[in-house]
């Protein structure tokens, strides 16, 4: 049974990864997942200097979902290669990580001082938490084929990936300006930004005001997304947005996803990486399927 | 975990008794675990509480009904499974030999100060609050356990007529400060001011704090809190801090 | 205590409607709803011709939420006015009609007949279940502006409210559009397209391939539409989009909303809309709000 | 509603019995109403069963565990509380007297029909097949209620082997078709094929239609059925549809 993708260049053992912001740096998942297991991990957006994010509180529970505004608190570029690069490069497994910037010059420098550190650069053109962030260039289709394009330059060895905004102008057009730029995979969806309000308060949930709607709650927005992608282009999309469990796996992979990441899970269930390879795995078994390749976009219509 | 009892004490606050395993490590005073209720999605996330009692089989947890989650919770029972993470956190350091441990809980703040009682030798004085007499727990079950007790509840009717902060104050104007180290647990209305007179008096001091939380496990940065060194995990470096940091 | 709200020139006695599609003409509520306490009833949308639909399974359930693509089956307009109103027209409640149309012709042709025969009629512009259905609109500013200028120009006495869609390219703009032009009120927000697949079969769970996604799942994607709608125009806004709860209205009335429709929660708890204005005099008791205009767009950040 | 009982009567059906208040009115056979564990919104809709067996006291439910909505109804237990919307759809309509009723069940489908069998006089003759054996539920019940109990297995564990179809197809050769008059509910697969068959033959016939539902009421429209006169909603004119309208 063959459960080998391959996104651009990198080859992953299993389509399953893990998506940004929701599994650290990967040690903090140690204790109930063997990395080694994963397809690939995909760390926390960094950024050139470290980020203190936002003022708490930074999350709150919706129906089937959450809203987050850590508004990228993490370690900069520096202490991720010096401290947390080493230790996951310890496994044998793939590493993709997670960039933004304020401005083109800062994209196209954390990419090229990745480059060829990692397996896969995933640039985060749409984080909903970051007032400089990525939604600039996720709403101005002409702005984000430039910073792309200059992006794609300074690399030479990772694969790049652009991760798309659910919220931008139109998700289809941008994965198409994706593909005519050469970037070699897209992936989908980032949060959809949101909001709740405490009404005794009268205030907002979040201290950012509003935030990023995750989990079980997005998946039928998720899976129609990456359906009508699928296609519209021919480079491979790594899918997220609610997968809780092997059967929302596949059903992304129906729908056109070479990989899928998981994100809200994790904070469900733990082992949650773990549990979708082996429900894929049944699922194939059962259904008689020898190479996961053959279900990608096998939905019939 | 399974549930093997589940007990109302009054009609806010329930005693959940789960089976403990050999795959679930035991807490050390002060820890805590995310429990979520397995029906479906909605609650979606698990929800923390302190390790309230515990031996070799089982885990108790003091649970207060504040919304949904907790409700859902109440309703368990014996032979229901619930999902376990932990236990988590920093716990609350041994109290040194030379100082008197204070002990200040206020509300549910109490189950995670009366497992450091059951757990850590010491003289201790336990300072308890509530809004009213009824709300203040397991009062019986506290007194042979420490050498001294002091109750309050916001409208007197038992002990003395205030919150935790305002006893306390008094208390220290009588007590040597340098004497004597705090453990506190209590909503924010009473650890932010307690953090600022614990630093007036320069006592030494630990507090549990609270934040919403998503993974347990330092990954998301969704409980974030911020101190003197930057934005700290209440999941990882918590949610016990020595008030030094914050 | 005044409950009383005003869109355009239509007093609602109270801010609760419900929301099209979800209340059949009314009738079929009333064993449960004393159509007479609602503040109005916004009934399924019409067309000219009575409409067959899409063929079914049409609905299916998913995380906190479902996704429906009924494809706007309806009796027409002909019927409706036979049919249907007279028996609405027996209560004392306001009544809003939404239409769609595949035409600016036939969105006139609609306005004119109902204008002055109900209290207000809503433009349906952004149906996604329907091929040549309004969606077309929704997604072209410039074809919008067109056509609900003329479809204004065709009204004298109803009150004419443009429901927008959160699939729309740019929700608040439009807003400001429909503001512009005259319009009295908008409604947010429509279903957003999602879509799910039976994993077994490959196919998907609807004859129609996508859906609109409603529910509570949604509801934190409303709040933050109306909020942002809210602080972008003057116009009143009528908001839905996962309200369950008196607390969930409150929540939409403080980002911004002067009304809100209950939808999918009707299928859940069919006296729903009754609870929650009882349950919106209950909070306004205990917060000694005396008028509930007082509590729009309220929030404090 | 409150539940007075929840049985397994295979590790696949169980029976839920919920009290009957005033307000509830009863079913007749053939309604059906919309069930909702009222935990939080996942599951969201309510779920539509059969009215089973009931009397002025309660009403039971005969349900097949299939996704997670009766999985979390296999839950529930003494004093729980259900959310009930109903009775809903058209009843099977009384047998003529000059005709021989004859009752088909598929599988879980046997709730509908045997409603039928315990609230309506007739000599009937009953049909009921399922996978195997073990599906086959409460024949021993059924047994004094009918003239003639015909039973069916696909795998042949018991009765004839086959499926009900299989078994109508051999018997509507040997009774003369204007004679009896069907009744039937079971999974598509079977209520597809019998419909052409019923009419192959001329015979008259009431079948039990299952369509995904979320009002239950004919406001949403999804439930709705192609029929010779336009979509019918399965909820208002149905799910019991004489064939002449299908
Ligand atoms: C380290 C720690 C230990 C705790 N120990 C206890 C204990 O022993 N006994 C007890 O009764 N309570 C304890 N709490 C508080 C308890 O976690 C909340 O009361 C509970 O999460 C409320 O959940 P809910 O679904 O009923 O409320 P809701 O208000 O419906 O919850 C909505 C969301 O907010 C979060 N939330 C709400 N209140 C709090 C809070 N005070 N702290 C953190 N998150 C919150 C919930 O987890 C959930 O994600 C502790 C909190 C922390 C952080
Ligand atoms: C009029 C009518 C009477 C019924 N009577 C009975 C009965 O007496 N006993 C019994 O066991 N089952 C009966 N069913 C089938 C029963 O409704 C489904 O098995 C049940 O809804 C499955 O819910 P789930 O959450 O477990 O499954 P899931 O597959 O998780 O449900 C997902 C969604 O699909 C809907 N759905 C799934 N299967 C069906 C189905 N066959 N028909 C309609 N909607 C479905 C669910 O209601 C839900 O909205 C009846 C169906 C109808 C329409
Ligand atoms: C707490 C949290 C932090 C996140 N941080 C990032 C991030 O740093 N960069 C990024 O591109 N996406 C980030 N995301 C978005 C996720 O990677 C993912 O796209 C989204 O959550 C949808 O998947 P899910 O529903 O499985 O969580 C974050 C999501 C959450 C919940
Ligand atoms: C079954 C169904 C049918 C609907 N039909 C219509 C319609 O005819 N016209 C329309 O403008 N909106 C229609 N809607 C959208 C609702 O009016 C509403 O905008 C949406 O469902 C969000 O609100 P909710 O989450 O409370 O359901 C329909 C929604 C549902 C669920
Ligand atoms: S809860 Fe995720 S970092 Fe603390
Ligand atoms: S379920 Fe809504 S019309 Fe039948």
């Amino acid at each position: 049974m063959n459960l080998e993708v391959k996104i651009g260049n990198m080859i992953m053992k299993n389509p399953v990864t893990t998506a940004s912001g929701t599994f650290g740096y990967g040690r903090e998942y140690t204790e109930f997942v063997d990395l080694n297991l994963l397809g690939a991990v995909t760390v926390k957006g960094i950024s050139l200097e470290p980020r203190e994010g936002n003022p708490p509180p930074r999350i709150y529970e919706t129906p089937c979902g959450m809203i987050n505004s850590i508004g990228l608190q993490n370690v900069g570029l520096k202490n991720f290669i010096d401290e947390k690069l080493p230790y996951l490069k310890g496994f044998d497994t793939r590493i993709i990580v997670n960039i933004l910037g304020n401005t083109i010059d800062e994209y196209c420098e954390l990419s090229s001082a990745l480059d060829g550190k990692v397996d896969a650069i995933e640039l985060n053109v749409s984080c909903p938490n970051v007032k400089k962030g990525g939604v600039f260039f996720s709403s101005h289709n002409e702005m984000l084929r430039t910073l792309i394009k200059e992006v794609r330059a300074t690399i030479k060895r990772s694969t790049l990936i652009v991760k798309l905004s659910p919220a931008s102008a139109d998700i289809v057009i941008q994965a198409r300006i994706c593909e005519e730029v050469g970037i070699e995979a897209v992936s989908m969806i980032n949060t959809i930004p949101a909001m709740a309000i405490d009404i005794h308060t009268r205030r907002p949930r979040l201290s950012n005001i509003t935030g990023g709607l995750s989990g079980p709650a997005i998946r039928p927005i998720g899976v129609r997304m990456v359906w009508e992608t699928h296609r519209a282009i021919n480079i491979p999309i790594i899918a997220m947005g609610g997968i809780v469990t092997a059967e929302d796996a596949i059903e992304y992979i129906l729908a056109g996803a070479t990989a899928i990441a998981i994100g809200t899970a994790n904070f469900v269930n733990p082992t949650v990486t773990l549990d979708i390879i082996e429900g894929i795995r049944k699922y194939m078994l059962i259904h008689d399927v020898d190479d996961i390749n053959s279900l990608i976009g096998g939905l019939i219509c | 975990m399974e549930v093997i009892d589940n007990r109302e004490i009054t009609d806010r606050v329930f005693i959940l008794r789960l089976r403990l395993t050999e795959s679930v490590l035991k807490p050390e005073p002060g820890q805590f675990y995310l429990l979520r209720p397995d029906t479906g999605y909605d609650p979606l996330l698990g929800r923390p509480f302190s390790a309230f009692r515990w031996n070799s089989d089982w885990i108790e947890f003091l649970i207060r009904k504040t919304g949904r989650g907790t409700a859902l919770l109440s309703k368990f029972r014996p032979g229901d499974h619930i999902r376990l993470l932990g236990p988590l956190g920093r716990t609350f350091p041994s109290p040194s030999p030379h100082k008197t441990p204070v002990l200040l809980a206020g509300g549910i703040g109490m189950a995670s100060v009366y497992s450091l009682l059951l757990n850590r030798k010491g003289d201790y004085i336990f300072i308890y609050g509530a809004k009213s007499a009824p709300e203040l727990l397991l009062t019986e079950d506290i007194k042979p356990l420490v050498r001294e007790l002091y109750l309050c509840t916001d409208d007197g009717s038992m002990g003395f007529q205030g919150n935790v902060i305002e006893f306390f104050k008094k208390f220290v104007k009588e007590a040597p400060s340098h004497s004597i180290v705090v453990y506190a647990c209590g909503p924010r209305e009473m650890t932010e001011p307690l953090m600022k007179l614990l630093r007036t008096y320069n006592i030494e001091g630990y507090i549990s704090l609270e934040e919403r939380m998503a993974c347990g496990l330092g990954a998301c940065m969704g409980c974030a809190k911020h101190t003197k060194r930057g934005m700290k995990r209440v999941c990882m470096e918590g949610p016990v801090f020595n008030i030094e940091e914050l």
